[in-house]
C-alpha cells in the first residue's frame, strides 16, 4: 500500500514536471538505461516499431530536451496533464508493469485550449535507491492525428 | 474562373502568389473539383498494403471519399465510396478485408471492382414492391477511378483526361523515386499530422529548397545540410513536379566560409552539440553520396529521404485553412537489424516531432494567421529569379515558382 | 429561388435527389425561411407539459427560438424568443415558471401572451429621458405564432397562410396517432441526439421502409419486423406525411420463406441469440396487432410505436451539416407497474443507443461525408416505382418520395 | 485505507476494461443481480426513471455487449475515461453507496477526440469472496446531448 | 457597398438596427476592411508596457495582426505582422525583446522599425541563386501604422485618412481620459473574456447608460448607481465616441422615490445584503464626485472606471458572432497599500467574474442567438428620442445612437 | 498515509461540493481567515495580484454565493471537476502546501460541453479540530481566456 502512494507520487510527480516546463529534470524520471516513445494505439496495435519520440538511453531524452530548448522553434505553449485509473499489471524481476490513463489538455500563449492527447502510459519501473524510475515508458495516443506539432514530451 | 471568383494573377506570374489563393473559399471549392476532381495524378496507397484479394483501405481524393481494393483479379482497383442507390459510404473501415462491398444501409451489395452485384429485394416481395424493370445493375456501379501503379505506389485519378502515370511523372521524377525505392517497403509505422492552413502552404513548403537550413537549426547546426554543401533541385519535364537533393559531403565551399556565410543567421546555433549524435550518421545505402532528397509530385505526394530516413507523405485538403499530412515511414524487407534500429532512431528527424520538420507543422499556419486582412497583397517568390527549372543549387524558389506553374492553368488563373 | 440557388431538379422528378440539396448552405438558409418559418405545422410540446399557467418552455422554429407558455387563460401561446427592443432572448431557461415574461437586460415586460405591458422608465426620470409619446406598447409586442392542439401534441407555425392544423395532418394521419396517443401521455424521460448530417437526411431515414430490416438486425433476427410480414405505408391526404405499420404476427410468407429472401443479408444473424429476450415481447395495449408503426409529420415531428416502446422525435436543423434529434419518451398514466417496467425495458431498443436505432444516428453523416465532390450527382429512389401514395407493402420508397413531393415546392425546385 | 484502495483498483479497472475493448469483461464487473442506467442529469434530477441504456440483470449486460459484437453497426471507436474525486457516501447493510467523477474522451478511427461525455457515477458495491461488485450503478451524464450515438457502454 | 451586401438601412436612421448587420459575413468581411484598416485610431497598448528599446508586443487591428516596438529611437511603432517575403508571422511571441526582428521562416531581418535590413543569401552562393538585381530592401518592408499617443495610450491606424489622434478624439473625451489617468498607470493584471456575439453588441453593450442598473442588480441593490443619481452622457465632438458617468452621491429624486421608481424593477433586490460590504465604498482620488465613467472611443476601446476600479478594455472581432474582450487592470505607481488593496477588492465588480459586469458577458450572446431568423428585423433604439448628442441624463440610448452615426457612413450605410 | 487520503478526501469533497451546485457549503472549505483567487498563469508568473474572484476571508466567499443566489444573472450551467496529481510541496509550520491539477468542464443546459478551465491549484491546508481547511487558495488557470463568464467558483 504504500508503494501504490509512491508510484502514484511517481506519476504526480512526472506530470508536475512537465506540466510546469522543467524540461530539465525531465529525464531524471528514466534509468540511464530506458526506453521512451510516443506512438498510436494504431502503430501498438499493429505492432509496429515507429515512434514519434523515440529514445533507447536517457540520453537520447537529454538530447530531446536540449534541441527544444535551443534548436526547434515553436509558439509558447503549455500541457496540463490529468492522469487516472494507474495500475499494476505485472510485477516480473526487473521490475514492475504499470499502465494508466491520461490526458494532456494543451493551452497556447493566446489562451485557446485543446485536448491535445488522451491515451495510456504503458510503463515499466524500478526502483532504485528508494527512487522509482521508469526503465520503459511507451506514450500510447488514442489518435493517429496530432494537432500541429509535438514539442513537449507526453 | 476569374469570373467566378474575380482573382486577376499578378503581372509578375510565378514570382508573386496573391494571399487570397490561401484563404478564400470559393477558389478552395473550384480547387477540389478542378485539381483534386481533375487531370491529376494522386497518390493512393502502397501495393503492399493490400496484400490478398479482398484487402481494402479508405482514402480520399481530394475531400472525395475513395475506397482502394484488391480485387479477385489480383490488380488493384479504386472505386468512389459513394453507394449508387443513396450515397451512403460502402466503406466505413478504414482499412479491412471482405469478399465484396455491401452497403449497410439497405445491403446493395458490390464486387470488389465496384460493379453492382445485387439490390436487396430487386424483386419486392409477393409481387409488391421492388426496383422497376427499367433498373439495370450495370448502370448503378461505384464511380470507378483510373488506377496505375509506378512500382510499389499506386495512384489514381477521376479524369479521363489524365496523362498516362509514367508520362505525368516523367523520367527525370521516376529515376528519382526508384533511388530511393530500392526494396521491398515495410511498413515501420504511419501518423498524421492536422496542418491549421491551406494545402498549398504545406506543399509550398516542401518544394521550398531555400528556407530547410534556415528554420532548422539541426540541418545547419550539425552540418547535414548546408545551403553551401553540393545539392540542386530537379523540376519534372511537365514542369510540375521536384525533387531538391543534398550531397553534404561534397562542400561547394570549405567549411570556414561555410560558417561565414551562415553567421548571424539564428539556424545556426554556435554552442549546440548532442550526447548522442550518433544517429545523425548515414549508413550508405543508395549508391550516389545524395543525404537528402524531398521529392514531390503535383498536388499531394511527397516522397522524402533523409539520411536514411525514409517516409511517404501524402497531403490532403480538408478545408480551406486545413490540412491532414499523412506519413509512411519506410523500410524495406532487406533492412537487417542495424539498420532498422538506424531508420528508427532517424524517425526523431521527422514527422510532427521531428527535429527538422516540427516548425514545418506550424510555419504555414503561422502563415495563415499573418494573411488576414491583406487578402489582396502577395507573396514574392523573387529568389533564383522567375525561372521555375532545375538547377544545380538550392538557393533559389524556382520549385516553388514551378508549383504555380503547374496550378494557374489548371485553375483558369 | 432557383435564380438565387441556381439548382434545376432532375427529370426524374421524386425519384432523384441531388446531394447539393443537402451540403449547400445557400438551399439551408432558403429552407430555414420558406419550411420552417413557412406554411408547415411544427411540433412545439406535449401540452401536459405546461400544467400550470405562467409555466413556459423554450424551443425552436428550425433555428429560431420560441416561447411556449400556458396563459392565464389556460391556453397554450407561442411567440418568437427575442425581445421587441434590442433583440435578446426574453427566456432563458428551458423551461420555468413565471407570472410574465421580463427581459432581463432593460426590463422590458411581457405578458404570457407576449403583449408589451411596460417599458422600465418609459416616461423617463424627472421629466428627462424615456421613450417619445409616439411609442405605443400595443406596436412592440413579441412576434406571435399561430398554435394549436392535436390531442395531447401542441403545434406552431409563424405564417397565417397554413391551412387548419386539422386538414395539414388530415385524417388519415389523425386516425394513427390517435391509435397511439391512446392515454395520458406520462413522460419516462427525455434525450438529445447530435447527428452531424442535414436533416432531411434524418428525415429521409424515419420515412425509409426499405432500411429497418435490411441496416437493423435486430428487426430480422429475432423477426420483429421484416419486409415479409404485413405492412405497408400510409401517406396522408396532403402527401407530406407518413406512418409506415408493421404487423409482425401476420406473415405474408412463411417463415422458411422469409428466411431464404432475407439470406445473405447481412442483418440476418443466424447465431445471434439473446440470454434475456423477454423485453422483446409485446404485451398487446393498441388492440390492433401492429407492432410497430413510424409516423412523420412534414417538417419536423415524429412519433414512435416500436412494440409498447412510443417516443416523440422533434427535428432541429442547426447548419447544413448538423442537426439536433430530441426524444421524448413516453407512457401513460393509466400504466400498470409491469407495463412502465416493459417500456423501460423496451426503451432499449430505440434512441441513441437503442438496438434498431443506433445506426440511425451514424448513416446520415456517412451520407454526409460521402458526398463531398458528388455535389452535382443524385441519390436513386426508385424502390417500389416512381410514386409517393400509400402502399401495403414497405419494400417501396414511396413516402420517401413524398417527403420530396412536400419539399420542392415550398422550395421552388 | 486498504478499502479506499480496493475502491480504487475497483474503478481503475472498470475503465481500463472498456478502454481496452474487453468488453466482455466488463459483466463480470457487476453482481449477478444489478441495475445498470445510463441517463442525464436532468432526468436524474427530475426523477424520471428512463436509462438510455437500462439493464436489471447481469444477463441484460451481456445481451448488450454480444448486440455490440453481433448486431450493431458503428463505426471504430475507442473512449478513454478519466476518474477522478471517488468519495464513500453511504456505508448501509447492503453495500457501499460511491460516487465518482468521470470524463471520457472519444477517439474515431480518424483520429478526431472529442469529450463525448462527463459526469458522474452513482454506484452501490459490495464485497462478494473478497472482489467488489457493482450492485447498482448509476452514470448520470452532465449533458442531455448524446453525439451521434453511444455504443459502448460507461 | 449596398450592392455588395444589399443592405438598406431604415428610414428611421440610428433608432433602428437591421439584426442582419450582426450576423451577415460579408458584411463583417466589409467591416474588417471599411473600419478595422480604415481611418479609426485603435488602442494598442499602454506606452509602459514596452519601456526599453526592443520591447515588442503582438496584437491586432481588427483581425490584422500587429507589432508593436519601442524602437532603438525610444519612439513606439508599429507595422503589420506579415513577412514581406512569404507572409509569415515575423513575431511569434505576445510580447518579448529583441534587437531586430528576424522571421524564423528564411531569416529576413527587420530593424524594429520594420525596415528590412537583410535577407538571407541575398547575392546567393558561389555565384548562384539568391535574389535578381532588381530587389530592393527598400520596397520590402513591413507594412507601416501611423502611431501616435495620448498620455500614455498608444493608438495606431493604417490609415492615412484619419485625422490626428488629438482631433480624433476630441476635448471633451480628452478631458474624462484625463480625469482617470491621473497618475503612472500600473498593470495589477490582465485578463480576456471570449464572447459569442458580434463585436458590434459589445460596444453597444458599453455604450448603453440605460441597461446598467437594471440588467445588474449590484449597482442597482447597493445604491452604487442609479438612474435616478445624477449623471449624464458625453457624446465626442464627432459624434463617434461616449462617456457616461455618475455622481451617486447626488440624487435627482429622494431615496424614496428613488426605490419607488424601481419599484418591480427585478435588479432592485430587496432582501439581498453583504457580509462584507466594505470594498464597495469609494475612496475619492480623482476629485469630482464621479463614482463611475463608462468611456468608449470608436471603434475598439473603452476606459473604465466604477469606484476606484480602472480598466482599459480592448475589442477585438474575431468573427461575426465571436469577439475577445480584453481586459487590462490598471492602479498607479503612487497608489499606497491601501489604495492597491481597494483596486484589487474593487475588481470583484468587473471583468468575466465581475458582480456588474458578469452578465455583460452573456447578454450579447442572447442577442446573437436570437435573431437567427429574424435578420430582417430591427432592434428599436427610441429611448431618449432619436438624437445623439451628450445629454445630462441617462435613461436614454442617445450614445448608442452615436455609434450608429459612427458606423454607417464609414459602411457606406 | 492516512494523512495524504485525507487530502485527497478533500479535494474529492471540495469539487463534488461545486459540481453538485452546493454552493452555500462551499465558504466552509475554508478557514474563516483566508485568501482565495481565481488568476491566470500570466498573470501568476509576472507576479501581477489581480485575481477574477479576489476574496480575503471567508465572508468574501459567502458574499460571492449570495451574489450568484441573488443577483447575478448567468444562464443554467454546471461543471465537472477533474482532479490529478495532488501533490504536497511544503510542510511549513502555518499548514501544508499542496498543488494539483484540474481540468472543469462546463456544460450548459442545452447540453453543450467545453473544457472551460484546466491549470493547478496552489493551496495551503491546515488541520482545524480534525477537519482540514484552506487558508489559501489560488486557481492558476492555464489559458488567459475565459469563455462567457466565469460565475461558478473553481
Ligand atoms: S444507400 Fe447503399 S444500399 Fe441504400
Ligand atoms: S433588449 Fe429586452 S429590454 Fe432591452
Ligand atoms: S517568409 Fe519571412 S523570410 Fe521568408
Ligand atoms: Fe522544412
Ligand atoms: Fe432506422
Ligand atoms: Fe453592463
Amino acid at each position: 500500500m504504500a508503494r501504490r502512494l509512491e508510484l502514484e507520487q511517481l506519476y504526480a510527480d512526472y506530470v508536475h514536471c512537465l506540466d510546469g516546463d522543467e524540461l530539465e529534470r525531465w529525464p531524471d524520471f528514466f534509468a540511464e538505461d530506458c526506453f521512451y516513445r510516443v506512438t498510436s494505439a494504431e502503430n501498438y496495435e499493429a505492432g509496429l516499431p515507429l515512434g514519434l519520440i523515440y529514445a533507447t538511453s536517457r540520453n537520447m531524452l537529454k538530447d530531446r530536451v536540449s534541441a527544444l530548448r535551443e534548436a526547434n522553434i515553436y509558439e509558447p505553449q503549455r500541457y496540463r496533464h490529468l492522469v487516472s485509473s494507474i495500475k499494476i499489471v505485472g510485477d516480473a524481476g526487473e521490475g514492475l508493469d504499470l499502465v494508466a490513463n491520461f490526458l494532456v489538455v494543451r493551452t497556447m500563449q493566446d489562451g485557446d485550449m485543446t485536448i491535445f492527447a488522451a491515451g495510456r502510459y504503458i510503463d515499466r519501473v524500478v526502483c532504485d535507491a528508494g527512487n522509482w524510475k521508469f526503465t520503459a515508458k511507451s506514450v500510447v495516443l488514442d489518435s493517429r492525428q496530432i494537432d500541429t506539432l509535438l514539442a513537449i514530451p507526453i | 474562373m476569374s469570373d467566378q471568383t474575380g482573382l486577376i494573377w499578378p503581372a509578375e506570374g510565378n514570382a508573386r502568389v496573391p494571399y487570397r489563393v490561401f484563404a478564400d473559399p470559393d477558389i478552395y471549392r473550384e480547387e477540389l473539383s478542378r485539381i483534386f476532381l481533375g487531370p491529376t495524378w494522386q497518390f493512393l496507397t502502397l501495393a503492399g498494403e493490400l496484400p490478398n484479394p479482398g484487402d481494402y483501405l479508405a482514402t480520399f481524393l481530394g475531400e472525395t471519399p475513395v475506397i482502394v481494393t484488391r480485387g479477385h483479379d489480383g490488380e488493384i482497383h479504386a472505386m468512389v465510396n459513394r453507394c449508387a442507390h443513396r450515397g451512403n459510404l460502402v466503406c466505413l473501415k478504414r482499412r479491412g478485408h471482405a469478399d465484396n462491398l455491401t452497403c449497410v444501409y439497405h445491403a446493395w451489395r458490390y464486387d470488389l471492382e465496384g460493379n453492382l452485384d445485387s439490390v436487396a429485394f430487386r424483386r419486392g416481395i409477393a409481387g409488391k414492391g421492388g426496383m422497376p424493370p427499367s433498373f439495370q445493375l450495370a448502370e448503378h456501379g461505384l464511380k470507378k477511378l483510373r488506377v496505375d501503379r509506378f512500382g510499389d505506389l499506386v495512384f489514381g485519378t477521376l479524369s479521363p483526361g489524365a496523362p498516362p502515370l509514367g508520362d505525368y511523372i516523367g523520367n527525370l521524377m521516376g529515376s528519382r523515386i526508384h533511388r530511393v525505392m530500392h526494396g521491398k517497403p515495410k511498413v515501420l509505422g504511419t501518423t498524421s499530422q492536422i496542418l491549421h492552413n491551406n494545402w498549398k502552404l504545406y506543399f509550398e513548403n516542401v518544394r521550398d529548397t531555400y528556407h530547410a537550413t534556415l528554420l532548422h537549426s539541426f540541418f545547419t547546426t550539425f552540418r547535414m545540410s548546408r545551403l553551401t554543401s553540393e545539392g540542386g533541385v530537379d523540376i519534372a519535364e511537365n514542369g510540375a513536379h521536384h525533387a531538391s537533393y543534398t550531397r553534404n559531403k561534397v562542400d561547394r565551399v570549405d567549411a570556414a566560409t561555410s560558417d561565414q556565410l551562415y553567421a548571424g543567421i539564428p539556424s545556426l546555433r554556435e554552442n549546440f552539440r548532442l550526447a548522442e549524435p550518433g544517429f545523425l550518421s548515414m549508413t550508405e545505402e543508395f549508391g550516389d553520396d545524395t543525404t537528402t532528397q524531398i521529392l514531390s509530385l503535383f498536388p499531394n505526394f511527397v516522397l522524402q529521404q533523409i539520411q536514411n530516413s525514409i517516409a511517404l507523405r501524402l497531403v490532403l485538403p480538408k478545408g480551406p485553412d486545413k490540412t491532414e499530412l499523412q506519413w509512411i515511414y519506410l523500410g524495406f524487407e532487406e533492412d537487417d537489424a542495424a539498420m532498422t534500429a538506424l531508420r528508427l532512431a532517424q524517425a526523431n528527424l521527422v514527422g510532427p516531432a521531428g527535429y527538422v520538420s516540427m516548425e514545418d507543422g506550424a510555419v504555414g499556419n503561422f502563415i495563415q494567421r499573418a494573411i488576414h486582412g491583406s487578402e489582396g497583397e502577395c507573396s514574392v517568390l523573387e529568389m533564383g529569379g522567375a525561372g521555375h527549372v532545375s538547377e544545380a543549387n538550392r538557393t533559389t524558389e524556382a520549385s516553388v515558382r514551378s508549383f504555380w506553374h503547374a496550378y494557374r492553368p489548371l485553375m483558369g488563373f
